[in-house]
């Protein structure tokens, strides 16, 4: 039996910036089941108001510790609830949920395109990739430099790291898609993984179809259950035949092939 | 050792705590959470004639002790449902009720024709409440004479036990619970969704793609009361209770109403194991109270 | 500066922040807390031709992010009304509307003839969702002939302008909206509660002394929502949305499905001044967003 | 202008015995304003659910300090919500309300009788009273020993304390009405005050009558709002010729005169 929603300690809860958040929970058996490109279930507090849980990604797995990490960035009310919590605080959790990305074992440098606060998946991600000896390239873009959180962790494990704002604010004035191409050009990777806004997943699938490498994204939508039961969080995917089937984010996903997810609008 | 079992019009349950329509798919997720035979049963998602691919996202938004959906009745349509998941189901353990939804009486008389024969099914459910395209978008089950209508063409193709789901967005419940009575249904389930809408100030748009959706959860709780209680009077015909429960103090509001058992629907979308905890609570109550059989407590909050 | 004043058929309000009627009294209370002259207007608590003495309580119950109330129309009669507390109103500078209920449509036609010359008052709202005990305990206001009848009543007896205060107790509110405004009301205000039940299991029977109550409070917002949006398809008449406001964006969510004014009704029981905090909340939105007047977002949710 | 809803910071949240717990809040305009026997509205939570206050009589009123405190039973979702709360928690406060009880300065000595927690709002004004030099005498009943809190805190002030329990298990064997006839045969009071169950309050009220002492009981009701808008917490009361009127226990009361309190059932 998988493990239900349980309520889980707080350990620490700090502003990294302005609307940025990491959270850190003590979850052992999270810890234990967790794969990168995971996410969990949070909820902020134990009132019926807000009623569901908030789908955060996985952004750090301490199994040793037992302890979970989230980073988040504050845009409404659940989110603006969790940046109120405390350590010593319970919150309730569910998870380790949906699919997590695959580890390509024959790819000798991987690059990870991350688009704002993206890149909260990407860490662990990054941690198991260079754990198995891989050169791991962090591609980081956001609005702002304002935006930028989270990057120093992968330079930490050794990644190359590079980063673009619209503004120019820090690193390129540019796109992530623009680094993307810029290290295409220069060296081809074995596989990418991006997390990121649609336009920006969806300009690097493009890329990496048009280059014929490998790919993985993970999606974000809507979520009413997080386990796959509400239908609430479809995206079109192709099937074997190139027909158009639904999968749901939160079971199937939230980290698909990027040449078999479908672009609507 | 306290009595959990209820019959209704020949469907036995071993206790009266039922997985709700649309929020439990067809078991297999949340049997991955807990032993589904703790549960008197599972009304699975919505079914139709032909497959349905739903309406486009967002399907989802928060309300205030609630949430719309808008789902559109996503599901792979009948054939699959009885090839690939009836089987699975029928070995778990718990009352299997198929809620069938259709666009035309005809749709729904052929998925009761369909279903009847196929083994482990122990009920019908006929949700009533989609829209009716033709009728100008109101629902089926908000008028009382096609309502009934649809009821007896599924009782003339099955002798499953037939639940009418009814539609909580009427000016009288009492009117279509009588008239589906009349027409044959064996058992009434109430509530299904109430019509709503969420605006996102920030876009000035509605949130959900398809603008209005349907609200349930614990804000509904003291509508879907209130019409079981109105139901529980105006007619005999066992009732299935549902909106908003999510524990066992919750499940027996409907039950002191009139509700024989009961259904968790969103409960189950804030914690899988909600339809478990409501059932274990249930026995726990009755326990610590002294009540021998839940069946004593059935409408007593009629009485005196 | 921004432009909150709103005009809706002749009655002119310099926000569009109203005071719902039954959670304000008559002003003197929250007059305590602030300045009532910071809002549009109150509706006042509802009057009938004779005082009343409500219901036996308990009369109010907590439900998930809303309450029931069976106030059942304590007041002290249209006579007295008009003696004591208009006067004192209509030195606060604000808009005042008087709530009138009634047993019959004759009931509503004398209070609309005596209120009519009585000055201060800038509006009538007529709430037809008081419940018809001859036609079985439905409400006037579910019936959309009687809900027609008793507007061209008030109609016939007055110069103020004619609110007509919806039930969402309704299988189509725009029946009721379009009878309404076929029968002469000038402005329709909606929605009053949504009748629901809450059970006390210790005891095993219901909390309130009359059993059912109006549900009110955020828990109904996404209803009120719907129907305001609902309304403002189907008629050229100007909205009063209300429903579980209890903040601006709560506000804006109504003013952009359609109403051209708010009133604030359970929030005022949770804080004296809600009704001040969406206010100056709508001021301050407007200035962040560089919008200039308010009349621009009415209806803008209906837009592509 | 009164003050509005505000929130107010716990300093201390202590179970005296289980079921029972005293608050203490930093609230230095309550503090300044209130009077024996007027409530403030409290809500545990931010949350809008649960959505209404919950009425609590003030207990403890510290201009000094500015704090007020609160003496509460836990008897069900609201209360609940109060026991979890922690020093440093924020909490809102609407208050004080209520007119509060009438000081009879001609009384030499009065008598407060006390039914379970019932006890709460006697004790500021025990200190009023003795503060005007009175003799007061609290005459403290409930179901067990259990049930008994804060009479010490009357001792303290130097009152006299008389106890009763229906089962015996501490003073005197059954109710708090028992008690006062014993003390109406030994001593005639100037005033009675009474807090506690309906039916006490009903028993008190007869008494108080037949032997013709002034007397003031603090009334429950559900309420809505506690300001006096909403109608939910009406009783019955008699107007000077007699005539059946009602009251709002929020606005009017909770205190009312004990011979113009009409009982119904
Ligand atoms: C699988 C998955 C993993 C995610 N991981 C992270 C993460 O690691 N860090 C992080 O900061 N955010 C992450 N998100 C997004 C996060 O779930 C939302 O930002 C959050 O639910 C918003 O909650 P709220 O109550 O603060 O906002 P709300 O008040 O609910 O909404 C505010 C705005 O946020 C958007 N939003 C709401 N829900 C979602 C959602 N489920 N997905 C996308 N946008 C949404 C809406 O467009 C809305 O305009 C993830 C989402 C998914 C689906
Ligand atoms: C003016 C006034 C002063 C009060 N002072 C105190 C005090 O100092 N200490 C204290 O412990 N209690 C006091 N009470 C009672 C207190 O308000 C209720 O116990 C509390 O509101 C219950 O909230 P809850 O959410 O825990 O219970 P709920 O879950 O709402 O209800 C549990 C039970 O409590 C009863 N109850 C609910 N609301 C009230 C109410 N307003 N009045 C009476 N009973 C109610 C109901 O009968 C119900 O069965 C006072 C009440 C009033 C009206
Ligand atoms: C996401 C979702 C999907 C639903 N799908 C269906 C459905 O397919 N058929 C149906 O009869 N009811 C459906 N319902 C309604 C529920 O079965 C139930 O009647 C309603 O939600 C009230 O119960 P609750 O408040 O416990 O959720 C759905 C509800 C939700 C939340
Ligand atoms: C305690 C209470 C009393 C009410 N009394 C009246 C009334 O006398 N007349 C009326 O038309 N509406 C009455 N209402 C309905 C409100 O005016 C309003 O329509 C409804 O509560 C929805 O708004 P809200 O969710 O903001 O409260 C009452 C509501 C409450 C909560
Ligand atoms: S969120 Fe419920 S199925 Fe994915
Ligand atoms: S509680 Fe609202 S009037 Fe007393």
């Amino acid at each position: 039996m998988k493990t239900g929603k349980v309520f889980a300690e707080v350990k620490e809860s700090i502003c990294l910036k302005p609307g940025f958040y990491r959270l850190v929970l003590k979850a052992s058996q999270m810890a234990k089941e967790a794969k990168p490109g995971q996410f969990a279930m949070l909820w902020p507090t134990k009132s019926q108001e807000p009623l569901l849980g908030r789908p955060i990604s996985l952004h750090g797995i301490d199994q040793k510790k037992g302890e979970v990490s989230f980073l988040y960035q504050t845009v409404g009310r659940g989110t603006a609830l969790l940046a109120n919590l405390e350590a010593g605080n319970e919150i309730g959790i569910l998870g380790p949920l949906g699919n997590g990305f695959t580890l390509q074992s024959n790819a000798k440098k991987v690059v990870l395109v991350a688009g704002g606060i993206g890149i909260a998946p990407l860490l662990p991600l990054a941690a198991a990739l260079k754990n198995e000896g891989k050169k791991v390239e962090l591609l980081f873009g956001a609005a702002k430099c304002d935006f930028l959180v989270g990057m120093d962790a992968f330079a930490d494990l050794g990644c190359a790291v590079a980063v673009a704002t619209v503004d120019g604010s820090l690193g390129q004035k540019g796109l992530a898609t623009d680094l993307l191409k810029d290290s295409l050009a220069k060296e081809r990777p074995g596989h990418i993984y991006a997390c990121g806004p649609k336009p920006m997943l969806k300009a690097v699938a493009e890329i990496a179809t048009e280059s014929g490498i490998p790919c993985q994204i993970s999606l974000e939508e809507r979520m009413g259950c997080g386990f796959g039961v509400c239908m609430g969080c479809v995206c079109h995917q192709k099937d074997e035949n190139g027909k158009e089937k639904l999968a749901r984010v939160c079971k199937e996903g939230p980290v698909f092939e990027a040449d078999e997810v479908i672009w609507h609008g | 050792m306290v009595d959990l079992t209820v019959e209704l019009a020949g469907l036995r349950l071993k206790n009266p705590v039922l997985l709700a329509s649309g929020t439990c798919g067809y078991g297999r997720e949340l049997s991955e959470y807990f032993d589904l035979a703790s549960l008197g049963g599972i009304m699975v998602k919505g079914t139709t004639l032909r497959p349905r691919s739903g309406n486009i996202t967002p399907r989802i938004a928060e309300t205030p002790a609630g949430l719309l959906n808008s789902v559109g009745l996503q599901n792979p349509g009948v054939k699959k449902v009885i090839e690939t998941e009836i089987p699975w189901l029928a070995k778990q353990g718990l009352g299997i009720i198929v809620n069938i939804a259709g666009e035309s009486p005809a749709d729904y008389a052929a998925m009761a024709e369909t279903l009847d024969p196929v083994a482990g099914i122990d009920a019908l459910e006929v949700n009533i409440s989609c829209p009716n395209v033709e009728a100008g978008g109101l629902a089926f089950g908000t008028d009382a004479k096609v309502a009934a209508d649809i009821i007896s063409w599924v009782r003339a193709k099955t002798k499953l036990p037939v639940i009418a789901k009814l539609s909580p967005n009427v000016t009288d419940i009492t009117e279509i619970a009588r008239a589906v009575e009349a027409a044959g249904a064996d058992i009434i389930s109430l509530i299904n969704t109430l019509q709503g809408m969420v605006i996102d100030v920030e876009t000035g748009k509605p949130v959900l793609s398809r603008m209005m959706g349907g609200l349930s959860g614990p804000a509904v709780k003291p509508v879907a009361v209130r019409m079981v209680w109105q139901v529980y009077k105006a007619v005999k015909t066992p009732i299935i209770g549902m909106g908003g429960i999510t524990t066992a103090a919750d499940a027996l509001e409907f039950i002191m109403a009139g509700a024989k058992a009961v259904a968790i629907g969103s409960a189950t979308l804030t914690n899988p194991c909600a339809a478990l905890n409501v059932a274990e609570g249930l026995a726990e109550w009755l326990v610590a109270k002294g009540v021998a059989n839940i069946n004593e407590l059935v409408g007593i909050a009629h009485r005196g």
